[in-house]
C-alpha cells in the first residue's frame, strides 16, 4: 500500500512538473535539448523464470537495456517493471531500477493476507519500461509469459556448506572411533587451561571462593554450551577441594543448566551434600545491571580467582579490571572477537577464540572430547590447505577453484 | 527415562534443524519460524526461576541478616515496584498500555538509563587504568601489543609536525592489515570450534548440561 | 619504594583521576588545537574558497539523528563558510529523516549569520539569510539513484517545489537554474549507501565535482574512489569534521569533541609510558 | 537552556544522583554505589518481566491461543499448536519441585538441540566458508609496492593479510608441538595476533572516552538547571543534593583518618 502510494506521489510530482512548464515559456526556451526529446527505444528480449534456491513466491527477471541507456539519446533514467495476471492487464508496477539495470528479482510475500502476495503456480505476465526524466515520454517492452514461481526442497547454493558439513561430520566420527579404540591422541599444553587448576588450588590455599561468568549468552549460544563443560570440571575440582563457588546469571536458562552442570560435579566429587542451590544465582536480564552486580560482588567476597568464559560484550574490561582490583587471578575465554584484545589485556590468561572450545576436551581428557578436538584440527588443516590452493590457482588467474567454494546466499 | 529421552530428543532436533537449513521450502520454513518461537516461549517462562531465584536469594539475605542485607530490601522493592507499574496497578494485565505507565517510564528513564549508561561509561576509565597496568614491554609479545595501541592511539596526535601522516597510514595500515588477518585467522578457529561443540551436543559427546541421576 | 617502583606501581585512582579531570577540564574550559589537516579535506575547503559570489553548490544532507554526531558539524562548517563568501546554495535530502536535519542546520545557521564574524582573518558582514535567494531547500523524495539522475536532467523533474511548497519556477535564485551543469559541486553527507548513489549515478553520469562527508566508520572504504578521483574530497568522521572546521577556522562540536579525545589519550598515553619506563629502570637495576 | 517542569527536575535529579553514585565506584565500593546497584538489579528485573509478558507472551502467545471469548478455550483459536510451546515452558517449572525437576531436561534438551543444529551449518556458513572464499584473494600484482610499506592497499598488504591469517591459524593447532618450521609460523602467527589486538584496542579508546564525556553532559545539564534556579525554585532541591554530597565528603574523610590511625 504505502509503496503504491509512494509511487502515485512521485508520479503526480512528474506531471506537474510537466505541466508547470506552461507558465513560462522562457523557462520552455532554456530546457536543455535532451528534455523536448524523442521516446528512447525500448528494452528488448524480456526473460523470466522461477528464483532458484527460494521458497517461491519470487520470480527473476533479465532485459537487456535500451539503446538510448547511456547512449544514443541517452535520455533513460531507469527501468519500470510491469506484472499482471493476463497477457492484457491490467498490469501493476511492481519495481523501478536505475539506468544500467538488466535484472531485477520480483520477490513478493508468502502470507496471503499480505498486499504484496505473490501465489505460487500461478502463471504471471511481465513487461519493462524504458523511462526517462519526463514520465509522459517512455518506451515499452513486449510481454514476456506466462512465468510461475514455486518453492525449491534443496538449495543447490548451500552445496559447499553441505559437503563442509559433511566432511566434518565424518572426520568427527572417525576420530571418535579411534579414540574409544584406546589410541593416544595427542594434544599440546595450553597455559590458559593448566592455569585453571592452578588457580582452584590457589583458592584453597587462601580459603576464599571462586567466581565463574558465563557471559551475556543465551543457552543458545554456541559458546555458553561450551563453557557449561569448563564449569562442570570447574565445579568438581571445587566440591574436591572443598572451595566455595559463585555463578551470578544473566540468563535464566543459562542458570537452570548451570545449576543442574554444578550439581552433577557435586556428586561425581562425591559431596552431594556440599552443593546448594544458590551457589548459581541469576542476578538480572540487563547488561550493565549485571555488571554492577557482579562488580559488587567481585569487592565484597574478594574470590581469589575470577573466570570468565563465554559470551562477553563491552562489559568485558569493566569485570576484568575490577577484578584485577580485588585482587583476583583471572582466566578467560571468549569467541566475541571484539572482545579478546580487553581480556588478553587485562586478564592473566586468556584462551584466545577456538581455545575456548578446546578446553572442555583438555580439562577432562576425555578420550570421545579429544576426538572431536583432532577433528577441528584435521578440518583446520583442510581450510588451510584449500585457502592455499585456491589463493595459488587465483594469482595464476585460475578463478575455477575459488568458485568451487562460492556460497550463493 | 531421566537421560535417554533428552539426548534423543537433542539428536533428533539437532539433525532436523542441520538438514533444514538446505531446504528453502516453505514448509520447512514454517517449522523453523516455529521452533524459534519455542525457543523464545520457553526463554519466557524460564524467566519465572530467574525472578525467583532472585526473590529467594534477597530474602535470606534479609531473613539471616547477611552482611549488606539492607540493600536486598531495595532490589526488592525496584523489582515490585516495576512489576506493579507494568501492571497499571493491576489495571492492564492483557494490554500493553501498562508500558506507557508515567512511573513505569520515569523509573525507565530516570533510573535505568542513568545507572545503565554510567556503567557503560566507566570504561573510559578502566581502558586508561587497563593500558597502564598491562601494556608493559615485558617480552616480545606485550612490546608488540604495546607499540601497535600506541600507534592506534597517536593517529591524530596534531604535536608530531610532519610525521603525523605518516603516524596516520601507519595505524590504518595496523587496522587494516595485521587485524583483518589476526580476526579472520580467529574467525574460521572459531567456527570450527562452534561447529565441533554443536556437533558434540548433538551426537549426545558433550551432556554436562544435562546433570546426572 | 623509590620513585620508578612507584611509577610502577601506581594506585589506579590517580589514572581515574587524572582521566575524569582533564576530560571534565578540556569540556569546561573551550580553547583550540592544532588539528593535522590531509590533503582530501583540504581540497574541498579550496574548492569551496575559489569560487566567486553567486556560484551555486549543493549540498546533500543524507543522514538522519543517529550520525548527527559526526556529521552535522561537517555541514555547519560547509554552508556557514558558503554563505559568508555569498555563494547560492541548494539543499536537498534522500534519507528519510534528512528534512529535520536539514532544515535545524538551516535556522542554525542563519542565525550565525546574523552577526558580524571574522574567519582566517577576514570579517565579514553580518546578513540576513532569504529563502529563495540565498538558498533554496528542495526536501526529501525516495528512490535516491533515480532522483539523482532526475536532477540531472532538470530540478523541477523530481522537485517541482521546494520543501517549503513553492514552485521552483517562482524562486528567484533557480531561474535559469537547471541541473547539475550549473552547480559547482556537489557535497554529499552520508551515513549510508546513498553516496555509492552519488558517485555512480550522480559523478558517473553527469561527471561533476563530487566531494563526500561521511561517518569514521564508513570513510575507510571510500579511499579507492578518492584515488580514481571520482571525488575530488572525503571527510571521515569527527576528525575530517574538526579538520574542516579548523581550516575554515570555525571552531565548533567537532574541535570541541577532538579536543577531549585528545588530551584523554595524550593523559593514557603518559601513563603508560610511565609505567614502562619505571619497569625498564627497575629492571635493569636487577640486572646490575 | 530549556525550560524544565518541577517534577521533571526532580526525576532528572534523581538520575545525575545514581549517575554520582556509581562513578563513586571508580573511588571504592560504598553505600552510594551499593544503593544504586541493588536498585537498578531490581528495576531492571522488573522491566523485563513486564516487557517479555507485555511484549512476548501477549503476541508471540496469548494473542495467538486467544479465540476472541477467553484466553483458555485455545481449540478454536487460529493456532492452536502454539498449547506445545506453552507446554514446555511449564514443563520448565517443574524445577520448583525436586521431585520432578528432571522433566525440565525435555524443554532443555529440545532447546540445546535446535540451537546445536541450526549452529551448525551456519556458522559453518559464515564463518568458515566464506571467510576461506574471501581469503583467497587475487594479489594486484602490478601495484605489489604501493608507493609506500604502509599502504593498506598494495599487493605486499594483500599478501601480509593472507599469509598472517595463515601463521595464525597454524598457531592454533593443538594436536602438534611448535617445533621447527611449524614454530617459526605459530611465532609469525602470534606476532599478528599481538599486533592486530593492539590497534583493536587502541582503536576502542576513542569511543569509550566519548561515553564519558556524555554524562559529564548529563551532569552538566543538571548542574546549569540547578544553578539558574538557585535564587527561585530549585534553591531547596539544591541545597538538598549538595548537603548529600557534602556529608558523604565529610563521611568518607572520618573514614579515611580513622584508616590512616589504625595503619599508623
Amino acid at each position: 500500500m504505502k509503496f503504491k502510494m509512494l509511487l502515485a506521489l512521485i508520479l503526480l510530482c512528474f506531471v506537474s512538473a510537466v505541466s508547470g512548464f506552461g507558465q513560462s515559456a522562457e523557462e520552455i526556451m532554456a530546457l536543455p535539448d535532451s528534455m523536448a526529446m524523442a521516446p528512447p527505444a525500448p528494452p528488448s528480449n524480456v526473460r523470466g523464470v522461477d528464483t532458484d534456491n527460494d521458497h517461491g513466491h519470487s520470480i527473476t527477471l533479465t532485459w537487456e537495456t535500451s539503446p538510448d541507456d547511456g547512449a544514443g539519446l541517452n535520455n533513460v533514467i531507469g527501468y519500470k517493471v510491469f506484472r499482471a495476471e493476463s497477457p492484457d492487464g491490467p498490469f501493476i508496477e511492481r519495481a523501478l531500477i536505475p539506468s544500467g539495470g538488466t535484472g531485477h528479482i520480483d520477490v513478493g510475500a508468502k502470507e496471503k493476507d499480505a498486499n504484496d502476495y505473490l501465489p505460487d503456480h500461478v502463471g504471471f505476465y511481465y513487461k519493462v519500461r524504458a523511462i526517462t526524466a519526463d514520465s509522459l515520454i517512455y518506451a515499452e517492452s513486449e510481454v514476456f509469459g506466462p512465468v510461475q514461481s514455486y518453492g525449491q526442497w534443496f538449495n543447490t547454493g548451500r552445496v559447499p556448506v553441505l559437503v563442509f558439513v559433511i566432511f566434518f561430520l565424518f572426520v568427527t566420527l572417525f576420530f571418535i572411533q579411534k579414540a574409544k579404540g584406546g589410541a593416544n591422541l595427542f594434544v599440546r599444553r595450553l597455559a590458559g587451561i593448566e592455569a585453571v587448576d592452578e588457580a582452584i588450588g590457589r583458592a584453597t590455599e587462601m580459603g576464599k571462593p571462586i567466581l565463574y561468568v558465563l557471559g551475556l549468552g543465551t543457552a543458545a549460544d554456541i559458546a555458553t554450551i561450551a563453557s557449561y563443560t569448563i564449569l562442570g570440571r570447574v565445579a568438581k575440582k571445587v566440591a574436591e577441594y572443598q572451595t566455595g563457588l559463585i555463578v551470578p546469571c544473566y540468563d535464566p536458562i543459562v542458570m537452570t543448566v548451570a545449576q543442574e552442570t554444578v550439581k552433577a560435579s557435586y556428586m561425581d566429587a562425591g559431596r552431594p551434600d556440599a552443593y546448594y542451590e544458590d551457589m548459581v544465582y541469576f542476578v538480572t536480564q540487563s547488561q550493565f545491571a549485571y555488571v554492577a552486580a557482579v562488580n559488587g560482588t567481585m569487592l565484597r567476597e574478594r574470590p581469589a580467582t575470577n573466570i570468565y568464559m563465554g559470551k562477553f560484550y563491552a562489559e568485558s574490561l569493566i569485570l576484568a579490571e575490577t577484578g584485577a582490583l580485588a585482587g583476583s587471578i583471572q582466566i578467560s575465554g571468549t569467541d566475541e572477537i571484539a572482545q579478546i584484545p580487553f581480556f588478553v589485556v587485562a586478564c592473566d590468561y586468556t584462551l584466545i577464540g577456538e581455545e575456548l572450545y578446546a578446553a572442555s576436551a583438555y580439562l577432562g581428557r576425555e578420550p570421545l572430547l579429544l576426538g572431536s578436538l583432532k577433528a577441528q584440527d584435521y578440518a583446520k588443516a583442510a581450510a588451510i590447505i584449500i585457502a592455499i590452493i585456491g589463493f595459488i590457482t587465483m594469482n595464476f588467474g585460475i578463478e575455477a577453484f575459488k568458485h568451487l567454494f562460492y556460497v550463493s546466499n | 527415562m531421566k537421560r535417554q529421552i533428552p539426548l534423543l530428543l537433542v539428536l533428533v532436533f539437532g539433525i532436523f534443524m542441520i538438514f533444514q537449513y538446505f531446504v528453502p521450502h516453505e514448509s520447512s520454513e514454517w517449522i523453523y519460524e516455529f521452533f524459534l518461537d519455542w525457543i523464545y516461549i520457553i526463554g519466557i517462562f524460564a524467566l519465572a526461576l530467574g525472578i525467583w531465584s532472585l526473590i529467594r536469594v534477597s530474602y535470606d539475605k534479609i531473613k539471616y541478616k547477611k552482611p549488606n542485607w539492607q540493600y536486598a530490601v531495595i532490589t526488592l522493592a525496584g523489582l515490585f515496584a516495576m512489576i506493579l507499574f507494568g501492571f497499571d496497578y493491576g489495571r492492564h494485565f492483557f494490554s500493553a498500555e501498562g508500558l506507557s505507565n508515567y512511573m513505569f517510564r520515569a523509573f525507565f528513564d530516570y533510573i535505568l538509563i542513568p545507572i545503565q549508561a554510567t556503567m557503560f561509561s566507566l570504561l573510559a576509565f578502566f581502558i586508561a587504568s587497563a593500558a597502564y597496568r598491562a601494556f608493559r614491554a615485558r617480552s616480545l609479545l606485550a612490546t608488540l601489543l604495546l607499540v601497535s595501541a600506541l600507534v592506534v592511539m597517536l593517529r591524530f596526535n596534531p604535536y608530531f609536525g610532519p610525521i603525523g601522516p605518516y603516524l596516520e597510514q601507519t595505524a590504518s595500515w595496523l587496522l587494516n592489515v595485521p587485524n583483518l588477518a589476526a580476526k579472520r585467522a580467529i574467525i574460521i578457529g572459531i567456527g570450527l570450534g562452534m561447529v565441533a561443540t554443536a556437533l558434540k551436543v548433538i551426537l549426545g559427546i558433550e551432556r554436562a548440561y544435562l546433570g546426572k541421576d | 619504594m623509590n620513585i620508578f617502583d612507584r611509577m610502577m606501581s601506581l594506585d589506579r585512582r590517580w589514572v581515574f583521576l587524572f582521566v575524569a579531570l582533564v576530560c571534565v577540564i578540556t569540556y569546561l574550559i573551550p580553547f583550540s588545537i592544532k588539528i593535522n589537516i590531509t590533503p582530501e579535506v583540504k581540497s574541498i575547503y579550496d574548492h569551496v574558497e575559489s569560487l566567486k559570489a553567486g556560484d551555486y553548490i549543493l549540498l546533500a544532507i543524507d543522514y538522519d539523528p543517529n550520525a548527527l554526531a559526526e556529521l552535522h558539524p561537517m555541514t555547519y562548517a560547509i554552508a556557514e563558510q558558503a554563505f559568508r563568501k555569498e555563494l547560492k546554495v541548494i539543499f536537498v535530502t534522500l534519507s528519510q529523516n534528512g528534512p529535520g536535519m536539514a532544515d535545524q542546520a538551516i535556522r542554525d545557521i542563519s542565525d550565525s549569520l546574523r552577526l558580524e564574524k571574522t574567519y582566517n582573518g577576514i570579517t565579514y558582514p553580518a546578513r540576513q539569510l532569504i529563502n529563495g535567494k540565498d538558498y533554496v531547500f528542495l526536501g526529501y523524495k525516495p528512490y535516491p539513484a533515480l532522483v539523482i539522475l532526475g536532477m540531472g536532467q532538470n530540478f523541477r523533474l523530481p522537485f517541482p517545489s521546494d520543501y517549503y511548497g513553492t514552485p521552483l519556477d517562482s524562486i528567484p535564485m533557480m531561474k535559469g537554474v537547471l541541473n547539475y551543469d550549473q552547480i559547482k559541486c556537489v557535497i554529499d553527507f552520508a551515513a549510508g549507501n546513498v553516496a555509492d548513489m552519488w558517485i555512480s549515478y550522480g559523478q558517473g553520469r553527469y561527471n561533476f565535482p563530487l566531494a563526500l562527508g561521511m561517518t569514521g566508520v564508513m570513510g575507510a572504504d571510500y579511499y579507492p574512489y578518492l584515488n580514481s578521483g571520482q571525488v575530488f574530497g572525503l571527510m571521515g568522521g569527527l576528525l575530517g569534521a574538526a579538520q574542516y572546521e579548523s581550516l575554515a577556522d570555525n571552531p565548533g562540536p567537532a574541535i570541541d569533541g577532538m579536543r577531549i579525545q585528545l588530551y584523554a589519550h595524550i593523559v593514557i598515553i603518559l601513563f603508560i609510558l610511565m609505567g614502562n619506563i619505571g619497569f625498564l629502570v627497575t629492571r635493569r637495576k636487577k640486572q646490575v | 537552556m530549556q525550560e524544565m517542569s518541577i517534577g521533571t527536575f526532580l526525576w532528572t535529579t534523581l538520575g545525575a544522583f545514581l549517575t554520582l553514585c556509581i562513578f563513586s565506584f571508580l573511588y571504592r565500593d560504598n553505600p552510594f554505589y551499593k544503593l544504586a546497584e541493588h536498585l537498578v538489579v531490581g528495576v531492571s528485573a522488573g522491566y523485563f518481566v513486564i516487557i517479555l509478558w507485555h511484549n512476548g507472551l501477549q503476541p508471540n502467545l496469548f494473542n495467538r491461543l486467544n479465540d476472541g471469548n477467553f484466553y483458555l478455550l485455545w481449540l478454536n483459536s487460529a493456532a492452536p499448536w502454539y498449547m506445545i510451546p506453552a507446554l514446555l515452558g511449564v514443563m520448565m517449572w517443574t524445577r520448583f519441585s525436586r521431585k520432578w525437576s528432571w522433566i525440565s531436561r525435555w524443554p532443555i534438551a529440545m532447546y540445546m538441540g535446535i540451537a546445536a543444529g541450526v549452529a551448525v551449518p551456519l556458522e559453518m556458513k559464515n564463518r568458515v566458508n566464506l571467510q576461506i572464499y574471501s581469503a583467497m584473494t587475487d594479489i594486484d600484482w602490478g601495484n605489489f609496492f604501493g608507493g609506500s610499506l604502509i599502504n593498506s592497499a598494495s599487493g605486499l598488504s594483500q599478501l601480509i593479510i593472507f599469509l598472517g591469517t595463515i601463521a595464525a591459524l597454524f598457531y592454533f593447532f593443538f594436536s602438534k608441538e611448535h617445533t621447527g618450521v611449524f614454530k617459526g609460523l605459530a611465532r609469525f602467527g602470534i606476532w599478528i595476533l599481538m599486533v592486530g589486538f593492539g590497534a583493536s584496542f587502541g582503536y576502542t579508546v576513542m569511543g569509550r572516552i566519548s561515553l564519558f564525556v556524555q554524562r559529564i553532559q548529563y551532569v552538566g545539564d543538571w548542574t546549569k538547571v540547578a544553578w539558574s534556579g538557585i535564587s527561585g525554585t530549585y534553591t531547596l532541591v539544591w541545597f538538598i543534593t549538595f548537603g548529600i554530597f557534602a556529608l558523604l565528603a565529610v563521611y568518607e574523610f572520618i573514614q579515611f583518618m580513622a584508616r590512616r590511625k589504625k595503619e599508623a
